[in-house]
């Protein structure tokens, strides 16, 4: 055990299963870098630095960079994976999955059932997400309630390292294509993990904070929002329960319907734009299957509906943020407190 | 010719197969019996048997909508085929995909494809299975002249060939992407770009089997001596129209018909053969009966078999526990 | 008035409208058919036929026919639209938008904000989508959830041929890039259109039936059968309101709140797969907006989260039907009924 | 040469404008006084203002992530792209596009676009509405050497040929997207892809601005007069990283240094004018020093002007009513 970053964890995830299994190759543009450039091999290790130092370690055999061509380079790993080998493929920022999402939708997601079973499709496919880079429109989106919304995906969404590394063993380990959503802002968050490898199960939801006044159940860098909000409200006399559903594909709906019932005070937050995205998967869960547990209505805490604004002064307001999170909180808790 | 005996009557079987299977799929579709959108690959069967018969199960194939054929050349089962058509439980797809995702791939066949341009990327990644894995294996994406035109497969010419992979792509050029003629659609040339990204690229005519064959053959050998990609545009002709129900009106009247009367692929392999004194024709007409009979039973047998259920609606969504 | 099918409603709406605007132009695979081939022109206007006849009428530089190419076309379609033009552009189904949705979603969604609002952007998708038709995995999803999720989209979901004729015009009426989506199994639904243009504002949505004891919201071909069971229900003592939405984005959250407030017992029901769909969405809405005024839980009538199956006799059980609806409302209406 | 001496000064002008506009953001990007990723256009300058000398307000541009240059080659005013490009309200996208969103459609510009290959779909467009609106206009791409090899590119090839579009398409190959070396991912070549297209294509070096002058005024009067698309290979060198904050540690030692020194567009420009004895070096210096008080207008008043504020986060999503 010691403190890693995000982007450590995942380096390590990658590097400890890569030396686990053979099969398990990586590919991605500049994920090493300086591909038949005359200077530095390796030269970034991904844009954001998360592969560095697997490409000298696994060579360019295993360690696979590409031209620019998703479609083509992310069909080849549904297609190796189809075919015998365990490929992580990188998506730079998830916000290109418009130029490829048809090898990920219609041919991995459906391979299984499509050939009545006879299909395993192990191919990860991971990707940078989110807000607060000043990256702009086309490179801020979260964009996992679409992925989350095809059936025969599964979709993790790690919100701290040690997360970060167990599900991303679990990814690589689990025989159906899963998408891993790895938030930009949080690369230089630290962490304790464990050295050794672990694999976190699909679909167990972590309960971060216990409480008896409300319920927040938050997504992916969200999560760490929740926690402020529940340790500072937790001050004030206000005790929440703080869920990190970890994967949204599969759901841990029992640990969500239990935690909701618990207090019967519900706060939803995700990231995304808020049209047919988690907090609506969630609430509408809740409102259909623990309805007779609430006290108040469920209040979703979600990004505005428009595109991500550059300007740092309007990208900050556009975050759902802890002041947000902590007003709906108040909100569902009532005049009480 | 390189072409043993045995090698020319399996030829011509699997041939016979794919056009006996496509008449009787198309009847049963006219008489109600099918449903769907249904494509069907008679007179194109030199083309998918040209490049299959140099494959192995260390090979893959990528098809497209009009996937019967080339599942036939792969070795799949024509009976479990049949049942998957008819849509029952004990079709090659458990009855969940259809003709247009028709698939099995313990043959090395990954798949008919509903979407134009689906096959290029994933036959780029079986062949880095088989580079990686050094089984020795090539993969080939079938495309039609529509499906050139696709993003995805000039993506693949690409990145096959930067990472020197053991793949070709074979255009099937019938003329037609729906309605729309290739001569207008396609700018340019298949060959021309094929060479256009580095790679050798050749054209063929899909009527003469022993062209396909040997052009198959030098792209094979290539791709499984190191020697990277390659492009095959193969000219051909389909018969029924691009799906069942189509009355193909945007074709010349007499264009299919004077096609299947000078240049049709098993009557010109017929006539190869037996004038080279290779085969007699009572050999060959001994697979006509027997193919026609196979594929008859296999309709029988199909439309008395059970269709899934219930029970069977939920699963093979996920392998690993969901 | 006359009747009219679905697609001859839509056929209409286009006649019209480029009749009106000649800067309306048409394009797409086969939309007019036989291009460069020797036999019949105008073959299939489009491959269920119905653009059939525009192009005898205007010509082939105003319907135009485009090799297989939807990043290509469509994104033709949004740059035409960013200089001048009003184009319509068809993708042939929704499930190919994997090869093309950059350009919708990326591109044509954001050019008005990501420009400060110095774009507009007035191009129409119309696109097939829906089960039924037994066109397996590839060919029969619904996915306007996924549309509905970007900010900057329109989505429009016409429920019979005078909806689909009035949402039509306002769809290239509209100065936003709107998503049109036609059920293929409804090309042949009659039903009563008008013969000169009309526009149906987008977000106000229909309420096709009045009851007191549950409302029913429902979606595109969802809404027939949602009356079909409501009218059957009235004959029992159970009355049922019915709301049709039109258009998913924007959406008509007034008419949906007000309605679900009526009768305290709801029932959402979209065709699409079940996550992150139309029904979290309004279930969602409900809970939160007019929770006080519940008295069940929300019930969600939606497709099973798995592939659309070939096999007619699975694609029977896939389809969200009024059975299943049926039993939705009389789950939440209770023993009373 | 038909460049007129009013025309050689406006070339110097604009790429001296871009040089210095460059210039600064790099330092203010440096002094940590911009945000954001903002990738730099430095050094190749003569393809931008090559081609869009010959473009006026009929005609339009679709840019890439590298979009400074384009913008003010096509006339966008430097001061709001400055303001833009700090996150002002004022700025050319009222601060909500940034860098690599900067766009002017009212100028032609249609956008520099954070998707590689985002752009050659969106300029069949412009030239379908010039085709359609009889407006005599013509549409170019610039495509980086990476974004060559996206599939919507060689959609657009595809498209504008069997179109017939006024369209063109300038591949800016730096040698590297991102650190990848256009000599290991671009298969082929770029002048047989286009070939392969059945478009007219040639190469040319970016460093000299007359020679892209003159290949530009080729295809785009082919493209105005009827003639169809184009695809012109523009060889040239970034002078900063990808991205600001790159060190680019993936090129030679000397690559960029010696290229300045030999092959700078701005220094070969004033060589060629001065020694041809067609503008002088006063001309000349006049205007570096302009430029340079210019953009340090625009740095200085971009850093005085106000954020947008909360009441902007949702104006501007849709046009109709919402
Ligand atoms: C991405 C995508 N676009 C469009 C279609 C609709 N479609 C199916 S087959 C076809 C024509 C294909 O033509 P071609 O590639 O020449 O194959 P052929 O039918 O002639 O065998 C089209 C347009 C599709 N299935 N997928
Ligand atoms: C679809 C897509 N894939 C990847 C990226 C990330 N990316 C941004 S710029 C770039 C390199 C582009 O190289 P090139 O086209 O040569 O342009 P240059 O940067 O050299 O001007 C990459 C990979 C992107 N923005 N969009
Ligand atoms: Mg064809
Ligand atoms: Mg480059």
């Amino acid at each position: 055990m010691s403190k890693k970053t995000y982007r450590q964890a995942i380096n390590e995830a990658l590097r400890q299963e890569m030396e686990r299994d053979e099969r398990v190759i990586i590919m991605g543009e500049d994920i090493a870098g300086g591909l038949g450039s005359p200077g530095e091999q390796d030269a970034w290790g991904g844009p954001l630095g998360v592969t560095k130092g697997l490409m000298p370690k696994f060579g360019r055999d295993r360690v696979l960079d590409t031209p620019i061509t998703e479609s083509g380079f992310i069909g080849a790993a549904v297609g190796a994976a189809a075919t015998g080998l365990r490929p992580v493929a990188e998506l730079m920022f998830v916000d290109f999955f418009g130029v490829c999402f048809d090898q990920i939708f219609n041919q991995a997601a459906k391979f299984k059932y499509m050939f009545g079973g006879k299909a395993v499709t192990p191919v990860v496919i991971r990707t940078m997400y989110g807000a607060g880079f000043r990256a702009a429109s086309q490179h801020s989106q979260c964009l996992y309630p679409v992925f989350t919304h095809i059936p025969g995906l599964k979709v993790a969404l790690p919100s701290n390292p040690y997360e970060a590394k167990g599900l991303l063993i679990q990814s690589i380990r689990d025989d159906d294509p899963v998408i891993f959503f790895e938030h930009k802002a949080m690369y230089d968050l630290e962490g304790e993990v464990p050295d050794e490898p672990y694999a976190i199960p699909f679909g167990e939801a972590n309960v971060t904070r216990e409480g008896d006044d409300a319920t927040i159940i938050a997504f992916g860098r969200m999560v760490n929002f929740a926690n402020d909000v529940a340790d500072k409200l937790s001050k004030q006399g206000i005790s929440c329960t703080v869920v990190d559903p970890r994967t949204t594909s599969p759901l841990d709906t029992e640990t969500i319907l239990e935690t909701a019932a618990e207090t019967g005070r519900v706060v939803v937050v995700d990231e995304a734009h808020p049209r047919c995205n988690m907090a609506t998967d969630v609430a509408a869960l809740i409102a259909q299957d623990a309805f007779d547990k609430l006290k108040a209505p469920i209040k979703m805490v979600t990004a505005p509906h428009c595109p991500v604004p550059f300007s740092p002064a309007l990208e900050d307001l556009y975050i759902p943020g802890p002041d947000k999170i902590e007003a709906a909180v108040r909100a569902v808790v009532g005049k009480a407190h | 010719m390189q072409l043993s005996r045995d090698d020319l009557l399996q030829a011509y079987r699997r041939m016979r197969l794919i056009r006996e299977f496509e008449d009787a799929v198309h009847d049963e579709f006219s008489a109600g019996n099918i449903p769907g959108f249904v494509h069907l690959y008679a007179g194109e069967e030199a083309s998918a048997v040209g490049f299959c018969m140099h494959l192995d199960e260390r090979d893959a194939i990528a098809s497209t909508h009009r996937g019967h054929g080339h599942c036939i050349a792969k070795g799949c089962d024509e009976r479990a085929m049949m049942f998957e058509i008819f849509g029952k439980k004990d079709g090659l797809c458990g009855g969940k995909g259809g003709s247009m995702h028709i698939a099995d791939l313990s043959k090395g066949m990954m798949g008919a494809n509903g979407i134009v341009g689906g096959g290029p990327p994933l036959i780029c990644g079986a062949a880095l299975s088989a580079k990686t894995l050094k089984t020795g294996g090539v993969a080939i994406a079938f495309v039609g002249d529509g499906g050139s035109n696709q993003g995805t497969t000039f993506e693949s010419y690409n990145l096959a060939k930067v990472w020197n992979l053991p793949a070709i792509f074979v255009i099937e050029d019938n003329g037609y992407a729906e309605t729309t003629s290739s001569s207008w659609s396609v700018a340019g040339s298949q060959v021309d770009r094929g060479k256009g990204f580095g790679m050798p690229a050749v054209q063929v005519d899909g009527s003469d089997f022993f062209a396909v064959w040997e052009v198959a053959r030098e792209a094979i050998e290539r791709a499984r001596g190191g020697g990277g990609p390659s492009l095959v545009h193969v000219k051909c002709m389909r018969y029924y129209g691009h799906f069942e129900g189509d009355a193909a009106t945007y074709k010349a009247p007499d264009e299919v018909a004077r096609y299947k009367a000078t240049k049709d692929p098993l009557m010109l392999f017929r006539q190869r053969v037996t004038e080279a004194g290779l085969l007699d024709g009572q050999a060959l007409d001994a697979i006509d009966r027997e193919a026609k009979a196979r594929i008859e039973q296999c309709v029988a047998e199909a439309k008395a078999a059970p269709l899934p259920t219930e029970k069977d609606l939920l699963t093979d969504v996920y392998t690993s526990p969901y």
